[in-house]
């Protein structure tokens, strides 16, 4: 058949028209939509067995309980433990993203040796064999040279049982220098020591009380053991509680609060010691109390009266004194009212005096030890552990003196001084810091003047981190020995920051290791097993597990079944016996403190003319701004007017804005004595004029791509102030200046 | 070269330099394909579309090009079923433009929807109670019509003619070509109509929202209304571009001032509605719902009462003024400022019942949200124009577009090569009287 | 779209849209049968009777 | 069409309570396998079911004050019920009220990714997936497999967690219970909220909790009659199951719009 051009063309129409009317192109169009349906690119979970494992959260010291989901071998969900009395089911946003960091990208997957300069992220896979004899022989060395003393340990707790490891490890091989991490606990713990002779942690009875006067303690914004008190200020909100939120930005909490009262930044105890001043001038405190079981009220009642006139407090304050004569008589008329401190989360201990002058009012309202008061919380006495044996070494190691200068002459009341390593090691006075261990902190990121810290930790010779997270100290250091995740490990946890009576909770192994992570506690054991000697007998455990087990004892069944121990028919002790002060009463004013000085606000570095504006950096829950930081959820429930790609925004009042010819949006620098950083301008009604305020939690070098690069680290910023009792970081911001980009 | 194909009667542009033109427009066409891929295969996050623009400057593509498409159905429903014999001259480049704007507002949908692999979901599973359905449902159909109706155009080239079977196939086409033409006002009707209804039902947004006649808010019809109205100023508009660009004049005046009369009374209907409408809503809905007309002008940067008064008054009432009056129409340049007018006012009511829809806060404690469409974005809605320009050029070389094309031009000597087949005139005959024949 | 498919309900919406579709589908259909069925019969018989 | 024993599932937020810390925002994201990317700060671009708005009354220092106020989607019962402003425009019937509870689905299988649906909503409540979702290498692990993720080119939105109204159902029906106890269907959201400012329940059953707080007013498509309560943009006849409670009259005002000096709601004459 010839084929012609018109055949041709018939052809195609025909089969075209052939084609369209067959089943084929319906086939197809189906197929394809079937398969956008279930493209292989988009993830497909696989179903299984439901079940769940109670355990703790430890991401922050809240000691949350949790349940997890799991899907067969698969966490799936964490959620708040139904019935814990911590959390009773609700949970925080961080807690309820931990899955991110137990399946996520920043985690360290097997131990890693540094290869190249410190810093560049070059890293070699090492066995755990090597890696602990490493340690071993590095510690060995320094112990031979009679150099234990210059090892090291930051770690983010001293409670419990993996922290009391540390500390028994360095006992043995002969350092002093355990250094926790610093918080407003630090400040409480020496208040409660100072004026009421206890070594215990502060305990608040949020649920029994009803008048809440929160110098500046952000109640609902991470302050504490975050659920907790979430759950009480919806409890006041039933009950017809009161919160008066006292600072200069009106966060979360001063809005949920039902009084805000801005104060002139960093003169709390001044208020505090006005609103003494009118319940004293009045008669309104506590009488039984103040003759029975206090000292030197009389002393103290001359100096508050003498120096702490309403009309002198509002002019320090910038509170008007019938705001402070109202507050100081609701106060005190309250049926229970307590007073609290610590900015923000209480990330930084400020200033002693001001501890003292806050705790001062609730004695003066007989609200120590007392139902919806302050109690002295002594921490559950669980870890009996046989005694250390020290050899002359370790004897001649620890007699050595700190090198934060905690319990040194200038210092002696404090325990641990992290504010106080950079310097100390910067200036090379005392003695070097030959190895330094961190776990459970990231102080690189956390410790405010960040470059001086980066500085002194560049002249540490050896750093290992136990991190289970690439964090900006464990990017820094020269061997990662990751832990497991909370998630895959046993730990006990100890009561929760401000909790009333002690719980311990337990945080267990909810899936199996996911990489080639050791526990901490079982690196410490092997560690003190190679070097042998007095360290390999203190440590005859066989393994971490074991340890915790036999320590929790009796416990130990409970507190597998139920998730937590806890001790609900604690009672504080009688009046009588609650302080253990000279006097064995309170002490209004313990001459240690230096109580009865006037007041002189905590001096912030900067001066006014180059620096005319006051920078404070402000706690957010949706930031996570400890040693851990946000997961990518947490990062996506950050509002934009905080962070805008990778831009943070500084919150400014529209009139300050305004003299500065600042706009909303707007790109400027932001410089303090300590350094400089771009920034974008957001005008807020809530902040004093004057002052600019930067979130914490931002800024990460580390972790990964959803945190890393973002805004900037407010303790860039920001030098340490150091208290002049305490020696711990006063420090509440900084002065600053801010111009257009 | 391709003389064999060009109509006879008619003198044509040298091959090369129509290819030459071709091949500039069909470079822009290339741009849009390839923005068009990149949609297709990276998916939406290509545009500058987002949460709170789902709709943004292609579905106002969309409506535009339908508004002004609907000169297509409205000069077939005045031709075949009102009889309006002398708008047989234009009808075909009605078809023409309408099936151009047609097939592009299908193409730009495939590209819109985010699962475009499933869009026939719409047919198959259909919600009969949204507009939406009924748009695709109406605007596939109606291409449909428009395909049937440009069919005996396409089987009109002078080779194609001569199979018998196309020859035939387009002569019993046009015969029944009012019984389509019935049937695609029909659809046109209700597709421009849920157009509207599309923004019209809206409850949730009082910039939106009109009450109406039973299920059909008052947009239904304004849109109907509109497309009608401003669609022949369309086909007046490209027909004058075009005879610019031929320097010929291709249709006899006396189909352009009757379209442009007809146009005119339904521009100034439709203005005087669309005040009415505007009114009860600024007066009565709009209040009711806690708001003023002036929140939905002010406190942002771009949309102001300014384009009200532009759509309304300047795009509506002065072109129906021009249109209406004869002296208006009958003066050139009066004609294209009317017409480009008209056009304008339609595409900015689209605009308005788009993208200032998404740009205004309902909830209080949210703002304006302005949007730049992107690069790709851009290129896809350019890529249907590009597309037209390249059908009406193949369109106008070769097929009998105006049949008066001939008669306005006569060419002196004609073409050496001859062939066989049917008579110029006849084929005009033909064209002219095809519900006689 | 089909009164097989599961989602259809027999209610007025359905009813007088689908109704109206269908209607709509089936005159240009027959429509266009029919001009391509006379057009094939037209050119086999060879009439061109149009043709004046 | 209606069954007998329809519930109405709505929620209630206590914005007195909500303190805006985000884990509702993050319980929904980790319940719902929402995914996320590296910049989440473009919160038009940002897949947040359950969105924390912060709203201020708009007054200088010392006088300002801000209130949290979460979004999930408002399961609108429309003018009548069934005629959410979403469902009634959705063309190929992606998104759903089911008339036993009341709850507004949306089936991503069937979404084509038009959109119309996030045009009609007010709320903002409904979010498109723009992008492929993904996650990082061994993220997927966490991924529930009681919803399953959305292919690029849909439209997500909350639903009211109704996996696990589903499992609560199939639990009640293997212990042979017709009916599931109150609290056994609880969303992600109300269960996470550490404030307990989240209550959730069927608004039908005068007994649970959410009826007694806001006591709706079937006459008016539940229309709370709590002084307190409100919904938003109630005005719109959108019916949302969704009830707010502030004790603060600015925040209440915030729901809707109002005319300058407009002393208080006033019928409307919208009739759908």
């Amino acid at each position: 058949m010839k084929i012609d051009r018109r055949s041709f063309l018939s052809f195609l129409l025909g089969g075209a028209a052939g084609t369209a009317l067959s089943p084929l192109p319906w086939k197809l169009t189906d197929d394809s939509s079937i398969w956008t349906q279930m493209w292989p690119w988009t993830p497909v979970p696989e179903d299984g067995e439901a079940s769940y494992v109670n355990s703790s959260c430890t991401l922050c010291p809240g000691g949350c309980g949790i349940t997890v989901r799991k899907i067969d071998d698969r966490a799936v969900k964490i959620e708040g433990m139904k019935r814990h009395p911590v959390n009773n089911g609700g949970l925080c946003s961080l807690g309820l993203s931990g899955l991110q960091l137990l399946y996520g990208p920043t985690r360290v997957k097997t131990p890693l040796k540094r290869v190249g300069k410190r810093g560049r992220g070059r890293w070699e896979k090492i066995s755990w064999k090597d890696a602990v004899s490493e340690v071993a022989k590095t510690l060995g060395d320094l112990r031979e040279k009679g150099q234990s003393h210059t090892v090291g340990f930051i770690s983010g707790s001293d409670r419990g049982t993996v922290p009391r490891l540390f500390e028994r490890f360095l006992t043995v091989y002969g350092s002093p220098n355990l250094i926790r991490t610093p918080s407003i606990i630090d400040s409480y713990e020496l208040a409660l020591h100072l004026m009421q002779g206890a070594q215990a942690l502060p305990g608040f009875d949020f649920e029994n009380a009803n008048f809440i006067l929160s110098f500046g303690s952000g109640i609902v914004d991470g302050w504490g053991s975050p659920v907790r008190m979430f759950r009480a200020n919806s409890a006041w909100r039933d009950t017809g509680g009161k919160v008066i939120q006292i600072e200069p930005r009106l966060s979360n909490t001063a809005a949920k609060s039902d009084k805000w009262i801005p104060i002139n930044p960093g003169t709390e105890a001044a208020l505090a010691l006005g609103i003494a001043h009118i319940i004293i001038k009045e008669s309104l405190y506590d009488a039984e109390f103040i003759n029975n079981y206090s000292e030197g009220f009389e002393d103290w009642k001359a100096f508050v009266l003498g120096e702490y006139g309403p009309d002198s407090v509002a002019t320090i304050t910038g509170i008007d004194s019938t705001t402070i004569i109202a507050l100081a008589r609701s106060f005190a008329r309250a049926s229970k009212p307590l007073a609290i401190c610590g900015r923000g989360q209480g990330t930084t201990p400020g200033s002693l005096n001001e501890c003292t002058a806050v705790h001062a009012l609730n004695a003066l309202v007989g609200n120590i030890n007392k139902k919806g008061g302050v109690f002295a919380v002594a921490e559950p006495d669980y870890i009996n552990w046989p005694e250390v044996e020290m050899d002359a070494t370790a004897a001649a190691g620890m007699q050595k003196n700190r090198l934060d200068g905690a319990g040194s002459k200038k210092y002696p009341f404090s325990r641990y001084l992290l504010n106080r390593l950079p310097q100390a090691i910067n200036s090379g006075k005392k003695y070097p810091l030959k190895a330094l261990f961190v776990a459970g902190a990231n102080p690189l990121y956390t410790m405010s003047d960040s470059k001086a810290v980066k500085k002194a930790f560049d002249k540490v010779p050896f750093i290992v981190s136990f991190s289970s997270y690439m964090d900006e100290t464990a990017q820094n250091a020269d061997l990662i020995l990751p832990n497991h995740n909370y998630l895959e490990r046993y730990e006990d946890i100890p009561t929760p920051a401000g909790m009333p009576q002690p719980v311990i909770g337990l945080s267990r192994p909810v899936v199996e290791p996911q990489f080639n992570t050791k526990h901490v506690g079982d690196v410490i054991i092997l560690l003190a097993k190679a070097m042998g000697g007095t360290l390999s007998d203190a440590f005859a455990w066989d393994s971490y597990d074991a340890c915790l087990k036999e320590t929790m004892g009796y416990k130990w069944q409970v507190i597998i079944e139920k998730g937590f121990w806890s001790y609900p028919d604690f009672v504080a002790g009688p009046r009588e016996e609650s302080f253990d002060t000279v006097s064995g009463k309170f002490e209004f004013a313990p001459k240690e403190t230096g109580s009865l000085k006037p007041f002189k606000p905590v001096k912030i570095e900067g001066d006014k003319t180059n620096y005319p504006l006051l920078l404070m950096p402000y706690d957010s829950i949706r930031l996570a701004n400890g040693a851990m930081g946000d997961p990518p959820f947490v990062m996506k429930s950050v509002d934009d007017t905080v962070l805008k790609g990778t831009d943070v925004f500084i919150e400014i009042n529209p009139k300050t804005a305004g003299e500065h010819g600042l706009r909303e949006g707007q790109l400027a620098m932001l410089s303090t004595p300590v350094g400089q950083a771009k920034v974008k301008v957001h005008l807020f009604d809530g902040i004093m004029p004057g002052l600019v305020a930067l979130p914490r939690g931002l800024g990460h070098t580390a972790y990964d791509e959803y945190l890393a690069g973002k805004g900037i680290n407010v303790n860039e910023l920001i030098g340490p102030v150091e208290d002049p009792v305490s020696g711990l970081d006063a420090a509440w911001g900084v002065r600053a200046k801010l111009a257009k980009a | 070269m391709d003389s064999a194909l060009i109509p006879r009667g008619v003198k044509r542009c040298p091959f090369p330099q129509f290819i030459l033109f071709i091949a500039i427009v069909g470079a822009v066409l290339l741009w849009g394909v390839y923005a068009m891929l990149l949609c297709w295969f990276k998916g939406l996050n290509q545009t500058n579309m987002n949460d709170f623009y789902g709709f943004a400057l292609w579905i106002w593509a969309d409506l535009a090009v339908i508004a002004v498409g609907g000169g297509a159905f409205f000069t077939g429903l005045l031709r075949y079923i009102f009889g309006k014999d002398d708008l047989k001259n234009i009808i075909n480049y009605a078809v023409l433009i309408g099936f151009i704007c047609y097939s592009s507002a299908l193409l730009i949908l495939a590209i819109d929807i985010g699962q475009p692999l499933r869009g026939w979901f719409i047919f198959w599973h259909a919600n009969v109670h949204s507009m939406l359905t009924e748009v695709a449902f109406c605007l596939s159909c109606y291409f449909g019509v428009l395909t049937i109706e440009y069919i005996p155009l396409v089987l009109e080239n002078r080779q194609i003619n001569k199979v018998p079977f196309f020859h035939h196939l387009g002569h019993n086409m046009h015969e029944i070509m009012a019984v389509f033409a019935a049937t695609g006002a029909f659809l046109s009707f209700f597709h421009q109509g849920s157009l509207g209804g599309v923004a019209g039902v809206l409850y949730g947004r009082p910039f939106a929202y009109r009450e109406g006649l039973f299920i059909w808010p008052w947009t239904f019809f304004l849109f109907t209304w509109s497309a009608a109205a401003c669609g022949p100023c369309f086909t007046i508009l490209v027909t004058k571009i075009t005879e610019t660009v031929t320097r010929k004049k291709l249709v006899k005046d006396t189909a352009i001032q009757l379209l442009a009369k007809i146009s005119g009374w339904m521009i100034l209907t439709y203005s005087i509605a669309k005040t009415a409408d505007t009114w009860y809503w600024a007066t009565v809905t709009v209040p009711s719902l806690g708001q003023t007309l002036m929140d939905f002008y002010s406190n942002n940067p771009f949309y102001g009462i300014w384009i009200l008064i532009l759509e309304i008054a300047i795009c509506g009432f002065i072109p129906a003024f021009i249109l209406i009056t004869k002296k208006g129409r009958k003066n050139s340049a009066a004609l294209w400022i009317a017409v480009f007018l008209a056009v304008t006012g339609v595409c900015i009511n689209r605009w308005v019942m788009v993208l200032q829809i998404m740009a205004i806060p309902v909830l209080t404690f949210e703002n304006w949200v302005l949007y730049l469409p992107s690069w790709q974005e851009i290129a896809t809605t350019i890529l249907p124009l590009a597309y037209g320009v390249i059908l009406i050029a193949i369109s106008y070389r070769y097929l009998p577009v105006f049949p008066n094309e001939p008669e306005l031009n006569p060419i002196e000597t004609l073409p050496a090569e001859e062939e066989e087949a049917v008579e110029p005139s006849v084929e005009l005959e033909q064209e002219l009287k095809p519900a006689e024949a | 779209m089909f009164p097989f498919s599961f989602e259809w309900i027999w209610d007025m919406g359905h009813v007088v849209f689908m109704g109206g579709l269908w209607y709509a589908l089936t005159i240009l259909g027959i429509g266009m049968s029919y001009c391509i069925i006379k057009a094939a019969m037209d050119a086999c018989r060879g009439n061109d009777e149009h043709h004046h | 069409m209606k069954h007998k024993n329809a519930k109405k599932y709505g929620m209630v937020i206590d914005l007195d309570k909500c303190t805006g810390c985000g884990s509702c925002m993050v319980a929904c994201m980790a319940e719902n396998n929402v995914p996320f990317r590296k910049d989440e700060s473009n919160k038009v671009l940002s897949i947040t079911w359950l969105r924390v708005y912060q709203l201020t009354n708009g007054k200088p220092f010392p006088n300002t004050d801000i209130c949290y106020l979460p979004r999930p989607c408002m399961h609108c019962e429309g003018q009548h019920e069934g005629h959410s402003p979403c469902v009634s425009v959705c063309p190929a019937v992606a998104t759903d009220y089911n008339t036993e509870t009341g709850i507004v689905s949306q089936i991503y299988t069937r979404c084509f990714g038009c959109r119309y649906c996030m045009a009609s909503c007010p709320y903002h409540a409904r979010y498109f997936n723009w992008w492929d979702p993904v996650w990082p290498d061994g993220m997927e692990k966490y991924l529930s497999p009681n919803v399953s993720p959305r292919m690029r080119g849909v439209v997500e939105k909350c639903s009211f967690c109704f996996h696990r109204y589903q499992l609560a159902k199939e639990k009640a029906f293997k212990e042979g219970r017709r009916e599931i106890k109150e609290d056994e269907y609880q969303t992600a959201c109300t269960q996470a909220c550490p404030a307990g400012a989240i209550t959730f329940g069927d608004l039908n059953n005068p007994n649970h909790a959410v009826s007694r707080m806001v006591k709706p007013d079937p006459k008016h498509h539940g229309r709370p009659t709590n002084p307190n309560a409100f919904r938003l943009l109630e005005r719109l006849g959108t019916n949302p199951k969704v009830y707010y409670l502030s004790s603060r009259e600015w925040v209440r005002r915030a729901g809707d719009n109002y005319l300058e000096n407009e002393a208080k709601y006033k019928k409307t004459v919208h009739q759908g």
